[in-house]
């Protein structure tokens, strides 16, 4: 099994959904990070006080999936994830050693 | 008079046939019947003293010796609303306007500094402000310019009859209530510049010696009856400069304060480095339309009536607050690209700031005039001055409140009129000069002198007091609290929880 | 008496030579002009009853045969104003308030108590409400003491016309919305108490069944002309008790129906053992300063006037709230380190709780000592007495509220005086005995008695509505729904969406 | 007349003997003491006409000769106080309902926009605005009817006395402030159907048209002493149609304008497939309380005067508004199995919308059926309606102030009563024909050629206009700028930062 | 070492601490997240537009344990957060390399 | 490549930014977490009830690099965000199987 994280563009994320639905994926997990890279921030000003902000909203997206889904998920992530613009994000795979369903206490892919 | 004629009368019927003299008292009768009121002349007001104190009412007169220590139900209501709506300048207005623009972290403490200043200045204020600021009884002594008197302390007699002094129509405990507001806001507004990093406790402690040493004397030399500085009211004032609304008594006061306290308590951890920004916009916004609205009772107010001066200020407040924001915004977008909300918020305040002296002695031309100042000198003061001299002003208490206020009084001395407040021109100013000075001119070296000793008073004391407190309990929480936020560490509380 | 005058006239010009006759009859014409309101005095009033009516417009007194069914501006005004701020304590003052204080998955399922309660209360207060509370055709009857009459059923009859048992100078629409707002406010406090874990739909049915039961027959009892224990206005008063804006009939009768209620109903799940922090001490605080603001209509709009006593209320509304809020605060600082913005918006409603039914009747010393209580002793039972006793009053609604108004109804027969209100020395309270009482001590033990029924009818009528609403409909959603939160599950939406 | 007497009296004593002539001389004095104020009737006003002033103050009618141009210190600050209230219900008010029901990423834009309408506005009203609504140059000329005149342009000559052509007892400038807060709200209104995708400076630029070509001529024709469709105050009205508190003028006006620049400027990006759900149910809440407070300034201000109309339209906006409210949620309860807060919120305010023309001229029984009318109606536009169109009217500005500004003023025809406001069947109503419509019905009639001309007037000129608009400025900011937020991209800031 | 992810309902977080904390585990890392699985999300609807949530609030504990701590804090995650019903969540074992504690710079299990 | 996990203390995040910028990392995704661990937390009192918050605001920083980077990526957290207090932090490095640019597709260390 393997941990699919995506960091992708927040308006995206319905998009990518659907993707991943579309190729049978049962599940996934959200989260709203911030983001750092190569995309410019911009500058708020306050009153006298300028703030380069160069922490981009983004939303984390990790999957669990069987070792044999990794290469769909991915391209199913890239391919409704991307504008083409700077920013898009990053898919990331990590190798994963198990998975338990918390509530029947099922182990490995059946858990997902 | 009345008696004669009664005898006059009763003389002259012995004299006619009887029936005559039957009949004619039937005219007699209708005759006296009519008169009546004048008849118990002596005793009870006449019908004319009654109808004049009911004219005086609608005028906001005098009443003479009819309905005397009575309150006009019209006056009075205004201003008990006014009253209500000063307070919520502060609560929840300015702490919402504060609050919004500290960081996340510090929101509650900001909340809790008007809190504090609301409960302890109102003991303050009963205990001895009302009675300094507005007592008489130091009056022809050398104190009596600088403080009231001691006849009120503890509010004593201060009742629901009017104190004539400062309102015909309006009970004094409604009036000293609606000062009190004032005490309030003006103690809560040097927060703004010392925001995220004082220590609670020094912020009280200071708070009760400033209100002792620069508040109190401040308001009864501008509007106490025997105030130095009350031009439109004392006779003998030795300065005849004019404060409609609180120009320096409020914003000078508070605003130069600010900026000493800013500078000796230093900035705060992480200044010019990190990100400070408004935590939340929407509270500050929230803060400033209720500001706005609160103003109203500020200003308009500041008749103590609801008269046409009340209603001039009404308008003059309007003009110059919307077209200060509009003129603050404006600016931001042909010198920035955009305008913010905490730019038209900005512009509101000042507006409302430097009107505030002159809202009740200014036209509506000099309204638009004073808000288009009001729009760009203080957006050039937070902007580029503090930036050059670096200063950590935090929430601009000094670049609003001390320039606005300072620019309002002298504006005061230059657009005040007598077209809408006859008391410039009539009464004690035209003992004291002060007509004189509005009618040809002039009125602005008075004006000046006012802003100086303003001024003065302010950052002496501040400097000394802001040091006295610095040793006896200390300015400033240790870093690792200030980092923390004073919420949690202050307060024992979180603004928001998840 | 005027016709006959016009009669004697005429038949004394016959008995005169024509030339006499002629010319009397200018003076006769001079005298009819200028006396013609006394000749007409049946069907149009003198002079003088014109001018003492226009007095009684500013004393707030029986503007007699003059200007009858008239509303005087200036306290119809201040009314008017007084109403709208009694509604803002609710909407949104209380909603935030409370929605402040429960966790961020409840917030929305307070406003929607608030704005439920406040649509169905208007609609009972139309039906039957206003009615069964100020009307008086049961006034003989025995029921006239409990409840008031039917002649303003669906508000018939209540024109823009003051009714004199309760104002002379307040259209009686105005005066009913003004006590709407009181009947909004009263059942929407109960809400703190079982805040988190009641059903929409039993909260409706239950506040539908306590107004009629409990709300109606108290105000009645405590307000309506012809009340058992409106001691300061009924002079057949049964219990000559006073209560100036709703020491009992708000604030106690609420706060411990919401003790018995929340007995029943039982503890959230997880208390004790989960975190139940405020989710924004932000908009607890908001609400706190919109609370104060607005109670200046609930205390000092209860004269139903913009009086005197109205002023007074104003003074000692201030000077308790601020008083109690700091002695709160300071508490707090002594006996946990630091003062945290819920102690000081916790000291603020509780000084305004207990000094309502004193308002109007105590003097600003008094104000201050109740303030010093005020914030003390509801202190004690929101952190001490509920942690011994465990029950889960959720926001302290029974602390503060019925705590502080059983306090409030006590102190108020220790500190009231006739020197701020005449009321209690004149009129219905010499006939009923409140006079002596308030001159010669003891009006306490009539307050006694009042607390007393209060708490009987409000205690066990809650007992009773509680567990009919529970057999009928049920108090509480399924578990599920109460960990997910009721804005999810009881109203569909969210509060707070990123 | 007094002068002929005294020749008359004077004639009259030459040809009595002296004895007589002496002692009548007695008389004639008391006489003429006591009708002093009538002989000088030429310089000074009588006793009788001072009185009668005064209670005209009381009544809110004409002084007549004495007390003229003065205001009247109850009806001027009961207008203070409405005025204040009216700009509360945009800043902040509306300022949060509106900005608590965008997505986070705008809320900032909502209020600036508020904000920058409040300024845009007073400008233009200052200028020019208040001239051309309630000016009467253009009397008599053709224009008349469509615009005021020019006399007060630059608020030249507007004092605290007041306008009697509109209020007897508020000063004009009070009066011009409250209905420039009527200005102001009613083009922010419109932007709720553009929320979330409309170019500030496109916003701006179209309310400046706006207000010249569509709302000055519109308030004029309503409102203004010489306009077309004043039924109510101008005898040579050619509508007669009545709107109390700015049904056509501000409900309709905004609401169709806003439904035909919405279909201009299309859908929001997303619209129908992304979650639009209001970010913040709480701003929302909290907003309507501040809309429902503020709107008793908005329709018992419209009295223009603290008087028995005014009363009369505070008892009907609350039961209205109330039931609306309830009922609202009591549909969505019955169909949609829960209450949701936005569903009271909208009931509420589309109570209080539909009220709005009526509220001055229906009794508590026809305020009833208008909230049940206007909690179910609007209903079923902002959810059915709507939902088969797929317009994107974002805030519902249409389904809720068109809807409900049409429905009101086509119910005010139905349900207005002389009984409640004496205008309707006396002075200019006697002339042009309303009376006997009112008395006989038919009004409904009247109403609906208003309705027609203001929807024409509405839908034509906001079609121009957004086309020049959109052709000089543009109308919608990049797709990328929609995305990411007009918060940032338009104004530079966050609304919440953590 | 292992780093130990479990996503589990938001109500639950105090009983797993608990639990860990009473198998002696010492730290953990706590973010609130949503989730996507089977577990149904709910509709909201305002005035007419309806919105399908299936994002649901979850929280993700994040532990990073020594290899021979693996089963016991698995073992104790899946039962203090079970409550039988759908949506209980999911326990994701991933291999990790190196642990470093800031304050010291020890590294390894000592770090934990 | 490798997976550096920080959590570190929320105010150091500026200074770990530019520590990480210095020696040439051009990405990295932030989040907000709450870690339980050695430090203490702090009571809260709010009227009667009291809340002990174990939970304390941590910052954890994701940052993928090059194999060749983790030494010096993970120095570099670690002198950044130390106080020398409790609670510090940690950092954690995991093995990671791929990464992809969303916006280009490329794979690898290039991605990053
Ligand atoms: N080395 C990295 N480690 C972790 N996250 C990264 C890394 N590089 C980029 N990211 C994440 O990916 C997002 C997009 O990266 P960026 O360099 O801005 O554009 P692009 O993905 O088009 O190259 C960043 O905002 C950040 O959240
Ligand atoms: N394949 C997956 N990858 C990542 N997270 C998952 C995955 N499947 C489920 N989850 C997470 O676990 C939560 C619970 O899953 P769900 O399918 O709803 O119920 P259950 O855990 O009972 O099977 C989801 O909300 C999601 O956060
Ligand atoms: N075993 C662990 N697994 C995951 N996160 C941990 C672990 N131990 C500590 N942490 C995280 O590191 C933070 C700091 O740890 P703590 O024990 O408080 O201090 P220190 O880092 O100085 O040892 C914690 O708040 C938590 O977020």
């Amino acid at each position: 099994m393997n941990l699919i994280v995506a960091i992708i563009k927040p308006f995206k994320l319905e998009e990518v959904k659907e993707a991943l639905a579309g190729i049978g994926v049962q599940g996934m997990t959200v989260t709203e990070v911030k983001g750092f890279g190569r995309q410019k921030g911009h500058t708020e000003v306050y009153r006298g006080s300028e703030y380069t902000v160069d922490f981009l909203p983004k939303v984390k997206v990790e999957i669990v999936v069987a070792d044999e889904m990794v290469a769909k998920v991915t391209a199913a992530v890239v391919q409704s994830a991307k504008t083409g613009k700077i920013g898009d994000g990053k898919v990331f795979v990590l190798p994963l050693d198990e998975a338990v369903r918390i509530r029947t206490g099922e182990q490995g892919a059946i858990a997902l | 008079m009345a008696l004669i004629l009664l005898i006059r009368w009763a003389s002259f019927t012995m004299s006619l046939p009887i029936s005559i003299v039957r009949r004619t008292i039937w005219l007699c009768l209708a005759v006296v019947l009519c008169s009546l009121p004048v008849l118990a002349e002596d005793a009870v007001p006449s019908m004319d003293q009654r109808v004049a104190a009911l004219e005086a009412y609608v005028t906001n007169t005098n009443p003479g010796s009819s309905l005397t220590g009575v309150p006009g139900p019209g006056h009075n209501g205004w201003m008990m609303t006014s009253s209500a709506l000063v307070l919520f300048m502060t609560l929840p207005g300015l702490a919402l306007f504060y609050g919004g623009l500290v960081r996340r972290k510090n929101v509650l403490s900001v909340l809790a500094q008007c809190l504090g200043i609301a409960g302890l200045v109102t003991i303050l204020w009963w205990a001895v402000g009302y009675s300094l600021v507005f007592g008489q009884s130091f009056k022809g002594v050398g104190i009596g310019r600088f403080f009231g008197g001691t006849e009120f302390l503890f509010l004593r007699g201060v009742t629901s009859a009017p104190n004539t002094a400062y309102a015909f129509w309006v009970s004094q405990n409604v009036f000293a209530m609606y000062q009190l507001m004032f005490a309030i806001i003006t103690p809560a507004l040097i927060v703004g510049a010392i925001a995220e990093r004082m220590k609670f406790s020094a912020i009280l402690s200071f708070v009760t010696l400033w209100m002792l040493i620069v508040y109190f004397p401040l308001a009864h030399m501008i509007w106490g009856a025997t105030g130095l500085m009350n031009g439109a009211a004392n006779a003998g004032a030795g300065i005849t400069a004019i404060d409609f609304a609180g120009g320096t008594v409020v914003h000078m006061s508070s605003g130069w304060s600010a900026l000493i306290l800013c500078l000796i308590i230093g900035p705060r951890i992480g200044f010019g480095r990190e990100k400070m920004a408004p935590h939340s916009m929407v509270l500050c916004m929230v803060g400033t339309g209720m500001l706005w609205v609160g103003w109203y009772g500020f200003n308009a107010g500041s008749a103590v009536a609801a008269d046409g001066i009340a209603a001039n200020a009404f308008m003059t407040t309007t003009l110059a607050t919307a077209v200060a924001s509009f003129t603050w915004g404006m600016i931001e977008r042909i010198f920035r690209g955009h305008a913010s909300i905490l730019g038209f918020c900005s512009g509101a305040v000042a507006g409302l700031v430097v009107i505030t002296p002159a809202t009740g002695f200014v036209s509506s031309t000099g309204a638009v005039i004073i808000g288009l100042i009001a729009g760009s000198v203080p957006y050039f003061f937070v902007t580029t001055v503090k930036a050059k001299f670096g200063y950590d002003d935090a929430l601009d208490t000094f670049g609003v409140h001390a320039v606005g206020g300072t620019m309002g009084a002298f504006l005061t001395g230059l657009f005040a009129t007598g077209a809408v407040n006859s008391n410039l021109t009539s009464g004690a100013a035209l003992k004291n000069g002060l007509a004189k000075l509005v009618t040809e001119g002039g009125l602005w070296h008075e004006q000046l002198k006012a802003i100086i000793l303003t001024l003065f008073l302010a950052v002496v004391a501040t400097f000394v007091l802001a040091h006295v407190v610095k040793m006896v309990v200390g300015l400033r929480p240790a870093p690792e609290i200030e980092r923390q936020g004073l919420d949690l560490m202050e307060h024992g509380e979180e603004g928001y929880i998840e």
